[in-house]
C-alpha cells in the first residue's frame, strides 16, 4: 500500500542528504568537543560552524545561539530562565509553554493568558494592555501548530521593546516555513526544534540576545557557554544546521510548492464534501496547514480510515492526540466541542506531490461519507 | 494505544448498521459533546430480539463496540441481551485500550436503554 | 598518521551496528510516537522495545525506565525532581551532580558532600553518619568518571533503604563496564547515558523506581508518561537500547578484553618511566580506567605531545578541560596540586589493541623525557 | 581553544631550552601549585643579552611564551628586552586562546626578573 505523509507538523522525515551529513560524526568525528585532543578539536570546530550556520538562519550571531534538546527545553529554558513576576502568554500556545507557565503559576508567577478570535490570531493591543509594572516576559508563539495561524509577532516584538520586557517566541512550526529576523522582530528569546524541519529529533536551540541573562535548566559541566551542560550531540546538532540551511535555501521552492499543495487540497475538499469549514486563518497561516472541521463525524475514526487507506494526519497536536479532551487551540477559537471533534489537520511536507493530494481527493469523500451515513447526527 | 484486529475490523465493516422506522425500542445514549453517542433500534418478536440496529457518532473504539454489541444481542431474549455487560463486548473485541474503556459502556448502555423502553411499552 | 582514541570515558564512537540500526528511524520509521496513523504506531512500537531492553539491561521494569537527552539531564532530574530538606553526596560526583547540588543550596537545601579516602573511596559509614531527620536523598556515583574509583553502592543502598531514603547512583561511567542490578543494590534512581557505551550522543535514561514521585524538569505534551516532555528521539533511543544490549553482551569479554589492556598500560608505563603513580584504587576500578601521575610534568603538555603522536587521552574530565582549576576529583583524595598538574587520564575502549597500548609505551618514555628535560621541577 | 602553528611549533621545538651554570641574572615565577613556573637564565655582555635560556613546567602556551620570549630577548639590550611586554610575546606567536593569555605574563615576567636581577648585582 501506498504510504503518505500528512503529518508534518508533528514530525517529518529527516533529509537524505542530513543523514548523509550527520553520518561521519558518529563513527569517525566522533570526539567530545570539550576534549584538547584533536578528536575534540575536530567536534569543536564542527559545533561551532553548526552555531554559525543556525544563527545566520536567523539573523543573530552564533554566540546567541544555545543547543538544546528540542523545542520543549528551548521553551522550558527560555520560561524558567527568564520569567518572574508576571508572564504574558497566548491562549493557543503549545504545552510546552502552556504547562510550564502552569508550572510558573504553582511557583508564585502571575500568568495572563490573552485570548486570540476565531482565526486564531493574538490582538497585540490585547497584549499591551495586559502588561503591567511587574511584567518581565511576553511569550507569544510564532506559527500555531494545530491551526497555522501566524502571529503578527514583529508588533509584539515592539511593543516588548517600548516597555522594556523581554519577548519570546516559539517558533518552532514558522522556522523554515517564514522569515524569521530576531533584529527586525525585536525578538530577544525564540525556540526552534530540528525534527520540524527534516533535521534529526533530540535536537532544537534557542536564540538568546546577547545580555539577555538566563538561569540554566541543566546544570553541570560548563557546556554551551555555561548555559546547557552536557557532552554536545555533535552529529544531531551538525544534522540540525544542515536541516536548517536547507530550509533557508529552499525557502522560497518549498513555500511554492506547500501553498500549492495545501490549496489544491482545501480547495479540492470543499468542492467534493458538503459541510466542511477550514480552522484558522484564510490568508496568515503557515504555507503546509489545512486544517479542515467535517459536520456529524468523529476525527479519530476519520483519522483511522484515512490510516487504513495508508494516509497519515492528526486530529490536535500530536502530544495531545493520546488525550481525548477537546483541543484547547480550538476551544480558544471558540469552537463548539462537537465541531472541535471534527477537526483533522493535514500538515503537508517537501516531498508530498500533487498525486498524493489527488489521492487523498479520491478516498476522502467516500471515507467522510461512510461514517456520515452511521452517524446519528448527520439527518439533524 | 494499539486496536485489536477485531475492533479495526468492526471499526472498518461495521455489522447491522442503521435505524429501524418502527422499532420497538430505541435507546441514545453519550452526547456530541463529549465526542461519543450512540443510538441502537431494536426489533421485538415473542421475547427475542430479530432485528438490531446502530448509529454512532464517536471515535474507532465506540463504532467497533456498538457494531459488536448489536452482534451479541441478535437473537437474544431481552433478559439474556439485558445481561450483556461493559466486559463483555470488551473481551469480544479481545480487549480495549484502557484510554478507551469507556466506550464500551456506550454501546452496552443504549443496547439496555433500548430494552428498557421496549418493556415499558 | 595512525590515531589511537583512549579517552573513552569523554565520549565513545558509536558502534557501526548501532548506527545501522538507528538508519531506518531517520528516513523511513519516522514517525511521532504520540501519532495515532501507522507511522506514529511504528514509533511507538520502537520506543517501547526500546524502554524495555534498557530496563532489562539494569533489572528494571519498563516503565520504570525515562528516556531523557543524556547524563547531566537525568542527573538534573533525579536531585531536582526529589530532593528536598538536606541531600546527601560525595564530594567527587561529577559536575552534573556538584553544580545541580549547588543550585539546589541556593534555593534552599542543605548539602553534606561526604568526603573520600586516597583511592577515592566512599564510606559508607560516613554516609550513614550524615543522614538527618531532614534527609531525603543520597546520590553517590557507582563509578567515578576521572579516577575510575567503583563506589560500594550496594552498601550505600541497604543503608538508604533502612533508613527510608531515596538512593540516587550516577552510572553514567560503570553502564556496561560493571554489573548493575537495580533491586539487589537498592538504587531508587539510577542516571545512565547513551554515549558512553558506543551508542549516540544526546540520549540517556533514568531509572526511577516505581512509586517514586518526580517533579518533572521538561514540562510540556505528556511524554514519557508525563515525566519528561519533548517529541520521543527516537533513532536516538532505538540505538542506545541497541548500544545497551550489545554492552551487556559483550560485557565479560569486554571487561577481559579491556582489563587486560589497562594492565598492560599501567605496567609497562610504571616500567619505563621513574616516578609514575596510579591515581586512584589499586582493584577497586574501571576494567578501562588508567589515571597516571607523571612526577615533574604538567598534564596538558603531556596531552598535547601524545596528541602529536595522534594519541588522545585527557586531563581529569573532558568538561573541565577547558577550565584551568586543578581536578576537584583529585584534590578530594588528597594530592597536591602539583600532582595534580601531571595526571594523565587513559580510558580504554572496545577497539583498542595491544598493538596502540605498545605504541604508546614506546612514544610516551620520550615525551616525559623530554617535558621532564625542560622542567625546572625535575632535578629538585 | 585553538593553538596558533607558531605555539604548537615552539611548544613541540622549543628554543633556548636549559640552564646557564653561572647566569648573569635568573628570574623565577610561577609555582608548580598553580601548574606554570618559569624560569630565566641569561647572560649580559656589553649590556646586550649574549645567551639566554629557560625552564618550563607547565602547559603548552606556558612553554611556547617561554620560547619565544627568549628568542625576543637573544641580542637585545637590557633596557630593549626589559620593554618586552606581555602583548608583544603573544603577538609574535599569532596569539595565544583567552583563557591562556596569563601565559604570556609568566615568560616575559621571568624575564625582566632575570634582568633586574643582573641590573642589582
Ligand atoms: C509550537 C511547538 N512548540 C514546541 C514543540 C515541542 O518541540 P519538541 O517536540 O522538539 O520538544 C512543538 C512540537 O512538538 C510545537 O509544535
Ligand atoms: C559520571 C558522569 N556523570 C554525568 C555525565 C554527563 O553525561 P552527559 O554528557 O551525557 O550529559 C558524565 C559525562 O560527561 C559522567 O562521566
Amino acid at each position: 500500500m501506498k504510504r503518505i505523509y500528512l503529518d508534518h507538523a508533528a514530525t517529518t522525515a529527516v533529509d537524505r542528504e542530513v543523514v548523509q551529513t550527520m553520518m561521519p560524526y558518529f563513527t569517525e568525528t566522533y570526539g567530545n568537543a570539550s576534549s584538547l585532543h584533536s578528536f575534540g578539536r575536530d567536534a569543536r570546530n564542527a559545533l561551532d560552524a553548526s552555531r554559525q550556520t543556525v544563527a545566520d538562519a536567523l539573523g543573530a550571531h552564533a554566540n546567541e545561539i544555545i543547543f538544546t534538546s528540542g523545542g520543549t527545553e528551548s521553551d522550558n529554558l527560555a520560561l524558567k530562565g527568564v520569567g518572574k513576576g508576571h508572564i504574558i502568554t497566548s491562549s493557543i500556545e503549545h504545552p510546552a509553554i502552556l504547562r510550564t507557565c502552569k508550572y510558573l503559576e504553582d511557583h508564585g508567577c502571575d500568568v495572563t493568558y490573552v485570548p486570540v478570535d476565531s482565526y486564531g490570531m493574538v490582538d497585540p493591543g490585547d497584549v499591551e494592555s495586559a502588561i503591567t509594572d511587574d511584567t518581565t516576559l511576553i511569550s507569544v508563539m510564532h506559527a500555531n501548530n494545530e491551526v497555522g495561524t501566524i502571529q503578527p509577532i514583529g508588533k509584539i516584538g515592539s511593543i516588548a521593546k517600548d516597555h522594556g520586557i523581554l519577548f519570546h517566541t516559539d517558533a518552532v512550526q514558522s522556522f523554515g516555513k517564514t522569515e524569521i529576523d530576531v533584529q527586525r522582530m525585536n525578538i530577544d528569546l525564540l525556540s526552534v526544534s530540528s525534527h520540524k524541519v527534516y533535521g534529526p529529533k533530540g535536537v532544537g536551540a534557542l536564540y538568546i540576545r546577547k545580555g539577555v541573562e538566563i538561569e540554566p535548566l541543566l546544570h553541570g559541566g560548563g557546556h554551551e557557554m555555561g548555559m546547557r551542560a552536557s557532552t554536545e550531540n555533535i552529529p544531531g546538532i551538525v544534522g540540525f544546521a544542515k536541516a536548517a540551511s536547507l530550509a533557508i535555501e529552499r525557502s522560497e521552492q518549498d513555500t511554492r510548492h506547500l501553498t500549492g499543495l495545501r490549496d489544491m487540497l482545501i480547495a479540492g475538499v470543499m468542492d467534493s464534501i458538503d459541510d466542511v469549514t477550514l480552522n484558522g486563518h484564510p490568508t496568515e497561516r503557515l504555507p503546509n496547514n489545512a486544517n479542515l472541521r467535517f459536520a456529524f463525524v468523529e476525527g479519530e475514526s476519520l483519522l483511522l480510515h484515512l490510516d487504513m487507506k495508508g494516509i497519515a494526519v492528526s486530529t490536535g497536536s500530536a502530544c495531545s492526540s493520546a488525550s481525548l479532551d477537546p483541543s484547547h487551540v480550538l476551544l480558544a477559537l471558540g469552537l463548539a466541542p462537537e465541531d472541535i471533534h471534527g477537526s483533522i489537520r493535514f500538515t503537508l511536507g517537501r516531498e508530498n506531490t500533487e498525486s498524493e493530494i489527488s489521492y487523498v481527493l479520491e478516498v476522502l469523500p467516500e471515507i467522510v461519507g461512510k461514517l456520515r451515513a452511521i452517524s446519528p447526527l448527520a439527518e439533524r | 494505544m494499539e486496536y485489536s484486529e477485531k475492533v479495526l475490523d468492526h471499526f472498518a465493516n461495521p455489522r447491522n448498521v442503521g435505524e429501524i422506522s418502527d422499532a420497538d425500542g430505541v435507546g441514545t445514549v453519550g452526547n456530541p459533546t463529549c465526542g461519543d453517542m450512540t443510538t441502537v433500534y431494536i426489533r421485538v418478536k415473542d421475547g427475542r430480539i430479530t432485528d438490531i440496529k446502530f448509529k454512532t457518532f464517536g471515535c474507532a473504539a465506540a463504532i467497533a463496540t456498538a457494531s459488536m454489541t448489536t452482534e451479541l444481542a441478535l437473537g437474544k431474549t431481552l433478559d439474556e441481551a439485558l445481561a450483556i455487560g461493559r466486559n463483555d463486548v470488551a473481551d469480544a473485541l479481545d480487549g480495549l485500550p484502557p484510554v478507551k474503556m469507556h466506550c464500551s459502556n456506550l454501546a452496552a448502555d443504549a443496547l439496555h436503554a433500548a430494552i428498557e423502553e421496549c418493556m415499558a411499552k
